[in-house]
């Protein structure tokens, strides 16, 4: 199929897609085009219709990796193939660095970007989990200039979270998890390639111990979420697989399994059980690349 | 004023396990209004501009002769819509859903890219204090919906419980193409509609007994309250 | 709907042409240009048959707007081959019978290419995950594998000098 | 590692069939070069598209086609009431209850299904014609539907066609019921199951597509299109549009794969031609994907009981089963022959059964037609054999391999006449099987397995021991089931004066590597270097006649056919050489291309040199025509049965239903092996659907005959990461009654695989007590059937297996 007519046009600058965004908040439905993989196959099939395309996805300054102090900070607009070659990213976002590695294919990866990801909120994508693992502060641009929002408060449900219609979602920081251990482990379904479920894991370790935990999963409710009882019963415990898997077991103990996503690929319960798995495996994989990584040294 | 807390004790999705079911969603769940009565309740469910409000994405939700209106001209007619929900009972009565009458929508719907617009129309099949059945059809290009709904008040102790479920089905491409966020985005639509809805009675004055047992007067021999409320004779009370 | 002027270098020659917004860049290949050799097999990034490089990295060029692409430099499988002889991926899809059809393998062996390009010694799993992109409904792909590592070898081969002289002074 | 390819200037013509040569169809296809149908471009080309149905099953009240028809470049939209032609969709195969309800190009009335087509817009560009498409406003009154085949045909459905009384397509037995009665009234042991073979959806990679070009000087419509077999649709469309046959010209290009799908005869492509001749103008459709999940014939669609029964030694004494089969909301071009002769009439498998009873009912539903896609019929049946045969040895507490090897039809035995009408032609199992646990060192696996599940992990063994019918032919025997068309297939062999060679067949391979093959055959045949040799498929008008190929019948019945001919060229050569080299015809010998006179080696004259002299014609002997070429119309006398082993060996995790395979290995034998590198890849790539099929695809319809796996992102083609690596191997019994001995290489994959796999996953879960878990085996299936299993408890049941310790105990059962 094709796409319907519509408007395109490139945006050059933060305050370039404001104003488009501004120009065409009237009639019509305007859309920002990042790395396009979740809009464009959207409009071929016909189900998006916009009238007008902001392009953003060549705007400078929403683009880098850097680190400045104790803060990674990625431009919304850095596409996967770039954070995945990135030296930066694996040491200061282990668990966001895992969780890219396994964004859909190769060609995917080389157009998509961590932003388009984000502010799309699809709740199978592979990276609000990591987002949340990661303590990840979204910033976004709009009219009134800049906001940060902690992912914790990003995501709302299916495709929506706090970015206004006014709003560009411009950069991500991430505090840094240097010595942190961070891993992402995935089911992926396997005709679309997203997550069934994705559990993205960051522990902070002191010795043979887990001084704290982060855990976020997605592909499991409609919007990524936080396993807050598995990052409680990790805190302070021992980095071996027994306390992995016993933490494991809390997956689900926040989560209503009568709510939790349900289709072609999986029902709603069998994400419960896969769930609970998969956080096992993101843990005991973290737990290995600390192993791994100390080899490497 | 009253004040009602609502409490969100049961919401259940169609997740029961069967592989024909993926384009055929059930949903059904109860909340509870408390330091409300039955009659008030059924009383702000019966206007349609408080189900106006309440539907994610309505432009207008307005009655109609038959289920094949024009919606370019109710469109036209509807464009610049500013009416308020109320608790004035005398207006509830001129408006109040009736059974057997149709309702036709512009319902917007909103799931991140895709934002069909449907052209729906609404039956009220049956409606009889506490209890309320309608259905209906919406289009949106090639796509359609198809859904049936309940809604059963019971008076508890000191409140109200809602019991209601809705059966919907789609078709076409959203239903072919859109399989990943059918159920997703219309547990959306179904969640936000129920909350509003709460938020919506909670918003109203009506609680205050007095207003409702005021307007009983006059006209029709029901008294307005019973036609407001869909009782037929006073027979139900 | 607003048209745009375009300029598209692809395999090394320059193309100026007018758009639609709408117009993907497969169909602007095909269609307007005449490079058929890029397929469509899908219309949800799926399949990757349309796979070309888009300034020197694999895409799925039905998921980009040819107006995204103004500017680029766009590879395709006719220019895969110089001056009649086949490049290393080609060699190894029709060496170890990395195809039957044929209609994936225009894409295949730019998504190939894209692997060899990062990681000259890819192991299976690495030649699996790195097609995970492209659908092959006739080969099974086990000799699609055998290509790619056909390919890799050939490659090491004609860069074994220097790999040879850099490795020299390793701990071996 | 597999087969080293060779390189075509390797070859010599002693040793030309059997090698591994090079493709010689890849360098345009690895160059971009190929030309596929909508890469075909024509000037003033117009554009295609059709408006599909809403609903599963509706009436439809009126089309507006206004809006769509007053935008820029929109050159034409119609719809049923506007076709001026007979319009009516043939079936290819009759049987004695078969109802044949109208199937037109266009729904008028009544749509069936979401592929029905409602009208069709002829625009500038492509982009237009979808946009058009999308501006049809139709009324419809959406009607209940149904699905499911069983469903379909009890007394509450819906009726799919208005003028039929229900919807059972056709009710069709084969065997014996009374005896196969008494096998089980005798029964010392019994095995059943009810299984579902799902609909898939064949998926070739090119999507269907049409170029069709009206030339009314001539009145010649040139057709351009997706084909398996151009000159049956030449055939087909010719009814279908009143155009006579020899103004109908159509051509195969280059063919993205098929797996059956091209075979058959659907609307589009006509109404494509149809638009060619409305508007004047060449017409291009090419279907989306989308268009092709829901329109390409599917596949499979049964719902079966199978019982087995048994003696006391676990010798099989009868089979029966009850199979429903969907035929989808019309009966497409071959589809009542699919789920009777191509499946009934190999419930024997390998095994010696004394009797068999198989009653199949054919139901319409809903749902996009049914009809031969990779296998064909096969597949059903085989994976029914394969699964009742491994549950009979599971309820004799045999071994699976002995209790095949106890059952096989013995070697000594062929021909062999099985209860179910077909006579195999060769066959000997155990050796393939045998080849098969070899390969996978069954015996330690077994141990290995005891082993494994003591450590709670759950390693299964799945063999496979398939048959199949191919080599779709003889005629007489086709027609007497039913077909509406004979089966041979055409060979020419044109010497050319120079000594090269052109040889047409009737086939049309797409992916198959025919002109590599059958110049193999043709190089071997006529002594002439294979670099000489040219093949011509796919083009109605360079080709006198043919059938096509599907049923893997290209190299049994199209090779034979061009072996033949080859043949009658050396005949008719020998004579002119004889002449030539003044000797008796009786005396003359040929080898390698050379004539030579026996007794007199340097006496000879090469076939090249003969064509030479045959086109000169200056010294003939008396009765021979100048020229060198002849036409077969090969018929053989029977179908031929390849089979083979298939093993697959997997470990199932039951707490997530992850299947992940540790070795499958293919022993076939298919004959003689023109170039075994290309039976190679048709076993790769048949294996690989076959895995499809067992693990991830399915058509899935919602009660509504919505198809929900309507795109590449909701139906699993299976990725190169699904895939694991095969090890192949064969054995070789050659067919006794055609020319070069072969079988047919191209479905055995498909066949033989599925049930490799199911039975190695239940082979895994035994210790829960899973006897059968219907395919795809997706996680949550294998997860469910783990959780539901009678012996979940026993073996840990729910909570244990969650924690992991699920089963522990499952080797000592």
């Amino acid at each position: 199929m094709y796409p319907d007519e519509f408007d395109y046009y490139r945006a050059e600058s933060v305050d370039d897609a404001l104003d488009l965004l501004d120009e065409h908040s009237g009639a019509g439905t305007t859309e920002l085009l990042a790395g396009g993989h979740s809009l464009l196959p959207a409009m071929k099939t016909g189900l998006s219709s916009p009238d007008v395309l902001i392009d953003i996805s060549g705007v400078e300054e929403m683009q880098g990796i850097s680190v400045d102090g104790d803060t990674l900070s990625i431009g919304a607009m850095t596409r996967y193939s770039d954070l995945l070659g990135s030296d930066a990213v694996a040491e200061h976002a282990p668990a966001l660095a895992a969780a890219v590695e396994q964004v859909g294919d190769v060609q995917v990866r080389n157009r998509g970007t961590i932003g388009g990801n984000l502010a799309h909120a699809d709740p199978a994508a592979d990276l609000p989990g990591a987002a949340l693992a990661s303590d990840a502060t979204l910033v976004t641009h709009g009219p009134d200039g800049e906001r940060e929002i902690p992912a914790d408060d990003f995501f709302f449900g299916m495709y929506t979270t706090d970015v206004g219609p006014d709003e560009l979602l411009t950069r991500i920081e991430i505090p840094s998890a240097d010595g942190a251990l961070g891993a992402y482990a995935k089911k992926p379904s396997p005709s679309s390639g997203y997550a069934m479920v994705g559990v993205a894991a960051l522990l902070e370790i002191d010795g043979d111990g887990v001084t704290s935990a982060r855990v976020g999963a997605n592909g499991v409710m409609d919007h990524g979420v936080r396993l807050s009882p598995v990052e409680d019963a990790l805190a302070d415990g021992a980095l071996d697989d027994e306390t992995m898997a016993s933490a494991a077991n809390h997956a689900g103990d926040d989560l209503d399994v009568d709510m939790m996503m349900s289709d072609l690929q999986a029902s709603n319960e069998f994400r419960a059980q896969l769930l609970e798995v998969y956080t096992e495996r993101a843990l005991t994989a973290a737990i290995e690349s600390g192993s791994s990584s100390a080899a490497a040294d | 004023m009253a004040i009602f807390l609502v409490v969100w004790r049961q919401y259940r999705v169609g997740v029961s396990y069967s592989h024909r079911r993926h384009s055929h969603m059930e949903f059904s769940g109860t909340f509870e209004l408390e330091d409300a009565t039955t009659e008030e309740v059924w009383l702000a469910l019966s206007d349609p501009v408080m189900i106006e409000h309440a539907l994610p994405g309505c432009e207008f939700l307005v009655v109609v002769e038959d289920t094949d209106p024009d919606f370019d001209a109710l469109r036209e007619e509807h464009a610049d819509r500013d009416v308020e929900p109320t608790s004035d009972p005398e207006v509830i009565a001129e408006r109040a859903f009736e059974e057997g009458n149709h309702y036709a929508a512009i319902i917007g719907i909103s799931i991140g890219p895709v934002n069909p617009t449907f052209e729906t129309v609404v039956t009220i099949d049956e409606r009889d204090q506490p209890y309320m059945e309608a259905s209906g059809e919406g289009s949106a290009g090639d796509s359609s919906f198809e859904m049936s709904s309940w809604m059963d008040l019971d008076g508890a102790d000191d409140g109200v419980e809602v019991e209601w479920a809705t059966e919907a089905d789609v078709f076409g491409r959203i239903a072919q193409m859109g399989q990943r966020v059918i159920n997703p985005a219309a547990n959306q639509v179904v969640k936000r509609f129920f909350s509003s809805v709460q938020d919506e009675i909670r918003e109203r004055e009506i609680a205050e007994g007095s207003t409702v047992e005021q307007a009983q007067s006059d006209e029709d021999d029901r008294g307005i309250v019973d036609r407001i409320l869909g009782r037929s004779d006073g027979s139900k009370q | 709907m607003t048209e745009h002027d375009i300029e598209l270098s692809v395999n090394g020659t320059t193309h100026e042409l007018t758009v639609e917004s709408r117009t993907l860049l497969v169909h602007a290949l095909r269609d307007e240009l005449g490079y058929t050799g890029t397929n469509v097999g899908c219309e949800s990034s799926t399949c990757g048959a349309c796979t070309v490089h888009l300034d020197g990295d694999a895409v799925k060029s039905c998921t980009l707007l040819a107006v995204q692409a103004d500017g680029a430099e766009i590879g395709t499988v006719e220019g895969l081959a110089e001056d009649g002889t086949y490049a290393p991926i080609q060699e190894g899809f029709q060496k170890e019978h990395g195809l039957q059809c044929g209609y994936c393998t225009p894409g295949m062996m730019l998504a190939a290419d894209d692997l060899l390009e990062r990681n000259p010694d890819p192991d299976e799993g690495e030649i699996r995950e790195a097609i995970e992109g492209n659908l092959c409904r006739c080969t099974g792909y086990q000799n699609i594998v055998n290509a790619v590592e056909f390919a890799a070898d050939e490659m090491g081969e004609a860069s074994s000098p220097e790999m040879t002289a850099a490795d020299g002074g390793g701990d071996d | 590692m597999g087969i080293e390819t060779i390189e075509a200037d390797e070859l010599d013509v002693e040793s030309v069939l059997g090698s591994a040569v090079e493709r010689r169809e890849d360098p345009s296809l690895i160059t971009g070069e190929a030309e596929y149908t909508d890469d075909i471009q024509r000037p003033n080309m117009a554009h295609m598209s059709v408006l599909r149905s809403q609903y599963g099953h509706a009436t439809i009240n009126g089309v507006d086609t206004s809006d769509a028809e007053a935008m820029d470049g929109v050159i034409g939209v119609y719809t049923a009431d506007d076709l001026d032609v007979p319009g009516e969709i043939p079936v290819g195969w009759l049987l004695d209850s078969l109802e044949t309800p109208v199937h037109p190009l266009l729904a008028g009335e009544t749509a069936r299904y979401q592929g029905d087509g409602i009208a069709v817009v002829v625009a500038e560009e492509r982009y237009i014609a979808s946009d058009a498409v999308d501006a049809i406003d139709v009324d419809y009154d959406r009607r209940d539907a149904v699905i499911d085949p069983k469903e379909a045909v009890e007394d509450d459905a819906p009726v799919v066609h208005d003028d039929l009384d229900d919807n059972t397509a056709f009710d069709w037995e084969i065997g014996d019921a009374d005896e196969t009665d008494a096998a089980f009234d005798e029964a010392a042991h019994t095995a059943e199951v009810d299984l579902t073979n799902q609909r898939l959806i064949p998926n070739a990679m090119e999507p269907r597509a049409t170029v069709a070009e009206y030339k009314p000087g001539t009145e010649e419509l040139e057709v351009h299109m997706t084909s398996q077999n151009p000159h049956l649709h030449r055939q087909l469309m010719s009814g279908v549009l009143d155009v006579p046959e020899h103004k109908l010209h159509i051509v195969a290009p280059d063919v993205g794969g098929g797996f059956g799908s091209k075979i058959h005869h659907y609307p589009d492509e006509a109404l494509a031609c149809w638009c060619a001749m409305e508007t004047g103008r060449p017409v291009k459709w090419t279907a989306t994907r989308t268009e092709t999940y829901l329109t390409d014939a599917h596949g499979r669609d049964h719902e079966s009981h199978a019982e087995l029964a048994m003696d006391e030694e676990g010798i099989i004494t009868g089979m029966r089963v009850k199979t429903y089969a969907g035929m989808g909301a019309y009966l497409s071009t071959f589809a009542p022959a699919v789920p009777t002769y191509l499946y009934g009439t190999l419930l024997s498998g390998q095994y010696d059964i004394p009797a068999i009873h198989c009653n199949v009912v054919g139901a319409f539903t809903n749902g996009a037609p049914v009809d031969a896609y990779r296998g064909a019929g096969r597949p059903e049946a085989l994976y029914l054999v394969e699964r009742i045969i491994t549950l009979g040895a599971r309820e004799m507490g045999m071994d699976p391999a002995e209790f095949r090897r106890q059952n096989f039809v013995p070697s000594d035995d062929f021909p062999h006449q099985t209860p179910v009408a077909v006579e195999y032609d060769s066959g000997d199992y155990e050796p393939a099987l045998d080849k098969a646990l070899e390969a996978v060192g069954y015996d330690d696996l077994r141990e290995r397995q005891e082993e494994l599940r003591e450590e709670g992990r759950y390693l299964g063994i799945g063999l496979s021991s398939y048959i199949e019918a191919c080599g779709l032919a003889p005629s007489e025997l086709a027609g007497q089931l039913g077909a509406q068309a004979g089966l041979w297939e055409s060979g020419l062999v044109r010497v050319h004066p120079t000594g090269k060679v052109t040889a047409f067949c009737g086939t049309s391979g797409h992916g198959q590597g025919h002109e590599t093959t059958y110049a193999q055959i043709v190089s071997d045949e006529l002594g002439i270097p294979y670099d000489d040799i040219e093949i011509v498929e796919g083009d109605t008008d360079e080709i006198p006649q043919g059938m096509g190929t599907y049923g893997s019948r290209s190299a049994a019945v199209g090779g034979s056919a061009l072996a033949t001919s080859s043949q009658k060229v050396v005949e008719k050569a020998k004579k002119i050489a004889a002449h030539q080299l003044e000797a008796s015809e009786e005396d003359v010998e040929f080898e390698n291309g050379d004539f030579s006179v026996a007794g007199a080696p340097e006496r000879s004259m090469h076939i090249q040199d003969v064509a030479a002299q045959s086109y000169l014609a200056h010294d003939m002997p008396d009765g021979i025509e100048p020229g060198l070429e002849e036409t077969s119309f090969y018929d053989p006398d029977n179908f031929v049965f390849p089979f083979g082993t298939h093993i697959a060996v997997v470990e199932v995790d039951p707490e997530t239903g992850e299947i992940e395979f540790e070795n499958y290995v293919a022993v076939d034998d298919v004959g003689p092996q023109i170039n075994p590198k290309i039976v190679e890849g048709q076993v790769h790539g048949g294996v690989a659907q076959g895995i499809g099929q067992a693990l991830y695809e399915g058509a899935e319809y919602d009660d509504n005959a919505q198809l929900v796996t309507g795109s590449m992102q909701d139906y699993t083609v299976p990725k190169a990461e699904h895939i694991p690596t095969m090890e192949t191997d064969s054995t070789v019994t050659p067919s006794p009654h055609n020319p070069l001995g072969v079988k047919g290489v191209g479905e055995a994959g498909t066949i033989a695989a599925p049930q490799a796999v199911v039975n190695a996953v239940t082979d895994a879960l035994q210790p829960f007590g899973v006897d059968h878990i219907d395919m795809p085996l997706t996680g949550e299936a294998v997860w469910r059937a783990v959780n539901d299993a009678p012996d979940a408890g026993a073996e840990g049941g729910d909570e244990a297996i969650a924690d992991g310790s699920g089963g522990k105990d499952g080797g000592e059962n």
